[in-house]
């Protein structure tokens, strides 16, 4: 059943926090989003269950996270001092599942073991199984207000680390994220930063159709958070937003994302269809060669 | 009797294809009928529903607990509304809803929860539902319905609809296996049924676990014991003369439900046993638990609901009678 | 133990909807609001039990509902073209009876027995006792999604009635108050109107010390809702923002009706004490005293 | 072992005001302990905690959800929070956070629910919690803990700080009878308490019921029937060798709980009996159905509680052992 396990990913070099955004870093962090995407894609091949769409929209943004801006050390998962992911759009997991493999988290050969029994990678992510897992994820609503108390516990204890949220555009129709917002906007937790992947699709439709999200920048002003709004798949604007994120004093920050679901695969974008969804064997093999394009363009 | 249950079981059958087909015929019974979907209509296949009555459907996006009291609202104002998200999800996060406004204002809303027990077996345990039927049945007034089967999907839904008061309808994500003839399964809510007769002990079961239990009771004839089989699709209001009387004349008890073992339908048979007629009972579910992600049927083998976990269950109770 | 059921409420007269808002009628709502607030103070000092606080602060908006701005009829209860009321926050409930009982549903001789065993006037409303009563209220949150069901039947239907939901400021705290806002700004019901008994104070303090709820009209527009901001004790403004309301199309409309919690008694006003503590004797008697001046001020 | 139970009860204490003062002095045990409190701090006398230590105190608002998810978050942070609402909301708004994080995620948080059973008498059933018990029960990995008198509250509070994983830590809102003698009272969680010592049939029972068992116990030894009173305090896990041990000596139990007979106290011991040694069970509580509005005595009495309804279910279950 499972296809070998050709590992063809390269992954980037990491560049810690506060590396100048060079042209070379930030292609070869773009190269590397695109070759996750590929590996993503075989993973959800191998068993033909998983969700791409939600991988493919956040690869730049995880990249970016993992290999330059979040602070970690991947001996020692627990580090109290570590920057927190809280990866609430759990479902999008198999992009989340490559970028901790490639940073030294685990060995990415077991990447293809996604999804089968026994597997550490669960269908939605599994903090007991997997070192560096904060918290399950699955069930949508809950990335705010977890963060919100990851961040007030840092602040507690006089910790200068920092909280990201990552969530899902449908995700925001869910109750439990506004009431979280609340209170982080409450306690002026500025060590939070959520980051929505802005996408456009939720899991039946479009947010149009489903649930419009629009005005999005003004229902987080309105609940008293500092707001900015980029493109999701462009490295660079990733990566000066987070640095600016961390320069918001007194509340907390959001990163609206905007961004193309089932992005780099012409066919998989903007459709819902694709949101959970396995590809074909002819479907596997010209979504691969558009990906490798992709990652072509930021050889260099 | 014997009639009820095919002699060769059917090809498996999308369960929740079943379901939308069933909305379906139903929307043409029910003019006044509505249905609810929380952005995964593709998933419980409410969509099919969306298809054939797009004025009648309502999409509330990712907010179960919306979805529950737009339904009650509804409800309130003469319409007969079929809220579908996923199984956990009403047993859960939309179940505060559940408990005010259907328990106990008695909204006449039909909870079809999808997914049920392991099914969504490749999402993993957050998806799962091991504790649902315990958390709705522990409900005033609320009714509890498992059909197990394609012919029983549908016509439990019919009686669902029927039913004067809200009802939690649990369904399976998978194929599963036609049980029934058409023809001469008439399930009544609260009411068992007899599927095949025996005199040494009884399994009581519901779901598409019910195929299982058939099969075991089978193979544990040709060992020559003989086993009464009882859908019990209803468990709340649990038959309970049917479970009285299955301990006075056989003797001993399984149920086999796909759920853990604690608060589902090994308590409430526990319960009347040990209200009305102490008898060894032993219970097939998962050991309080979570599961994990894999192939559903591997799950549900390694996770304590084999066929071999239903026979040795049986011999245990024969056991513990004498 | 309950002190006798002394009656002094002169009820109001019952003025259609479309009656034009004069002087005269303006203050024999006003008045009869102030009354209620009697009737309320009695109902819950004869059994030491109930909400004062939020009960005072939504005395006008009920009075203008009830006596004015709803289309009811008290011999059929479940009048199919009625207007609903949703009264989400229910723990205010001891105000709600009152008009309910004076608009005719049922005895006022009846009011003195609230929270006794065997009332139907139950801690918070329950539908199958008592007539009238649309749905039950105690958990907060609900009555915006509630509302949105009840307008979307009602298009179904083609029946043009309308629904009001009265909401607390504290509840806006709730998660489902949000998803209930999604979904019937996405369905545009117009028929819905909500009304937020803004009085600055929820349980434990002033919404400012639990739970900021600023910019509040803001986060109303940005969920696309049409905003109406008046002052809740002002009988005239609360009877033209209700017409107000009727006028809008497309979307739904909440009217933020700032206002006192404990309005009407000096030393209950505005200290979270009063959400739900019985009055001593003393207390009792110094409230009647400025609750009489309240209505004596709208005699003429 | 008499010396457990006092011979005169105390005066009535109200439960909540042990519980806040219990608070206080854990916060000094326990330095990495936070409260948090969802606008109910005044209800549920966490106010009592934020008195003496403000900056471990929050108060997330009317967000129940947020509050259970912001007590995650600190608790994978090496904070050791305690969660208070009443206990309806953690049973049914929040049980979603509950069940994904703490039973799940294994978030070591403890819940406090306030106002449990019928204590909330005057609000009203939506109020109340008649089946909080069943629901989380039926979670993997939570504890389920259920004090009954001010030294019960304190002296299992502790255990549940130090419990090694989540608790459900049920409590009362009102007076009530202080029924142990501080020192001889030492609960363990997981193990029941025998308080009086009996052979005819056994009462187990948890909460502020306790006290009407003993009261009850001591009225029926006046007519030569001599009952064992259990004090299950946890009903998850419960202690399944205490209740075979009183099912195999007296051969009749009674289980009396502020609760629905479905699920709870009365569900736990239904299951242990029925797979382990079935004999007479009659469950003492509400008979699946909601209460009303009225005072916290007389709804006990009316639903189910009585004395009297304790010492007949007593007599109907030696009866049966015939
Ligand atoms: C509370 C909850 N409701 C429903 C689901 C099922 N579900 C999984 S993903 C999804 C759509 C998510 O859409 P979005 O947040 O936009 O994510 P993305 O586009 O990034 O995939 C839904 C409805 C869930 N996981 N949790
Ligand atoms: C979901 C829920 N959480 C908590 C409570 C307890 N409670 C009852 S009233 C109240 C405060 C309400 O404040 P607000 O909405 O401002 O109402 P008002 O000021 O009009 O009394 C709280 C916390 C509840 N009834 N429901
Ligand atoms: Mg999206
Ligand atoms: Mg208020």
């Amino acid at each position: 059943m499972a296809t070998t396990s050709n590992i063809t990913v390269r992954p980037p070099r990491v560049y810690p926090r506060g590396t100048c955004h060079s042209p070379e870093m930030i292609a070869d962090l773009s190269r590397a989003a695109w070759e996750f995407r590929i590996q993503v894609l075989r993973m959800i091949y191998n068993y033909k269950t998983g969700h791409l769409g939600g991988a493919f929209s956040i690869a730049e943004v995880l990249t970016a996270l993992f290999f330059h801006h979040l602070r970690l050390d991947p001996e020692r998962p627990d580090w109290p001092e570590r920057d927190r992911l809280i990866f609430s759009k759990g479902h999008a997991c198999a992009m989340l599942y490559p970028c901790r493999a490639y940073r030294g988290f685990f060995p990415p050969e077991e990447l293809m073991t996604f999804r089968a029994l026994d597997s550490r990678l669960q269908g939605h992510p599994e903090r007991q199984k997997l070192p560096g897992i904060e918290v399950p994820a699955g069930p949508l609503g809950h990335g705010v207000a977890i963060g919100a108390g990851m961040a007030h516990a840092a602040r507690m204890d006089g910790r200068r680390h920092r909280v990201y949220v990552v969530l899902g555009d449908g995700e925001l129709n869910s109750g439990p994220i506004w009431e979280g917002a609340l209170v982080a906007a409450k306690y002026q937790l500025d060590q939070l930063v959520a980051i929505v992947d802005y996408n456009g699709v939720q899991q039946t439709g479009t947010t149009t159709h489903v649930m419009p999200t629009e005005p999005i920048t003004d229902k987080w002003r309105a609940f008293n958070w500092h707001v900015l709004d980029i493109h999701e798949h462009n490295m660079a604007e990733v990566l000066d937003a987070l640095d600016q994120a961390d320069e918001v004093h007194g509340r907390p920050t959001v990163i609206i994302g905007r961004g193309t679901k089932g992005k780099g695969v012409s066919f998989m974008e903007g459709d819902s269809y694709w949101h959970g969804a396995p590809p074909t064997p002819e479907q596997f093999a010209a979504a691969l060669q558009e990906l490798r394009k992709g990652a072509e363009q930021w050889e260099r | 009797m014997g009639t009820i249950v095919r002699e060769t079981f059917g090809e498996p059958f999308s369960a929740r294809k079943a379901y939308g087909q069933a909305l379906v015929e139903m929307g043409e019974h029910f003019p006044n009928m509505v249905v609810l979907s929380a952005d995964v209509s593709n998933s419980d296949h409410s969509f099919m529903f969306e298809a054939v009555y797009p004025e009648r459907f309502f999409n509330v996006g990712i907010a179960e607990q919306a979805l529950v009291d737009v339904a009650v609202g509804m409800a309130h104002s003469g319409k007969l509304p079929v809220a579908n998200t996923f199984a956990f999800l009403f047993a859960t996060r939309a179940l505060e809803q559940v408990r005010t406004h259907c328990a106990y204002g008695e909204a006449n809303v039909k909870l079809a929860g999808a997914y049920g027990g392991l099914s969504d077996s490749f999402d993993g345990p957050t998806h799962q539902s091991e504790s649902d039927l315990a958390i709705l049945r522990s409900l005033p007034n609320l009714a509890v319905v498992v059909p197990s089967d394609p012919v029983s999907i549908r016509k439990l839904l019919k009686k669902t609809l029927e039913w004067p008061g809200p009802v939690y309808f649990r369904l399976c994500r998978n194929e599963v296996i036609p049980v029934f003839h058409e023809n001469n399964y008439d399930p009544e809510i609260g009411k068992g049924i007899v599927l095949m007769d025996g005199k040494d002990a009884t399994i009581v079961c519901c779901g598409v676990l019910v195929a299982r239990c058939i099969e075991a009771a089978r193979q544990l004839a040709r060992d020559g014991i003989f086993v009464r089989v009882v859908e019990m699709h209803t468990l709340k209001p649990v038959d309970e003369e049917l479970t009285v009387r299955c301990a006075r004349e056989t003797g001993a008890l399984v149920t086999v439900e796909e759920h853990t073992v604690i608060g589902g339908l090994g308590g409430a048979v526990a319960e009347v046993l040990a209200a009305r007629h102490p008898v060894p009972l032993e219970r097939v579910g998962v050991a309080d638990r979570f599961a994990e992600t894999g192939p559903y049927d591997a799950l549900l083998d390694r996770y304590g609901m084999s066929r071999a976990d239903i026979t040795s269950a049986v011999r245990r109770a024969l056991e513990r009678k004498k």
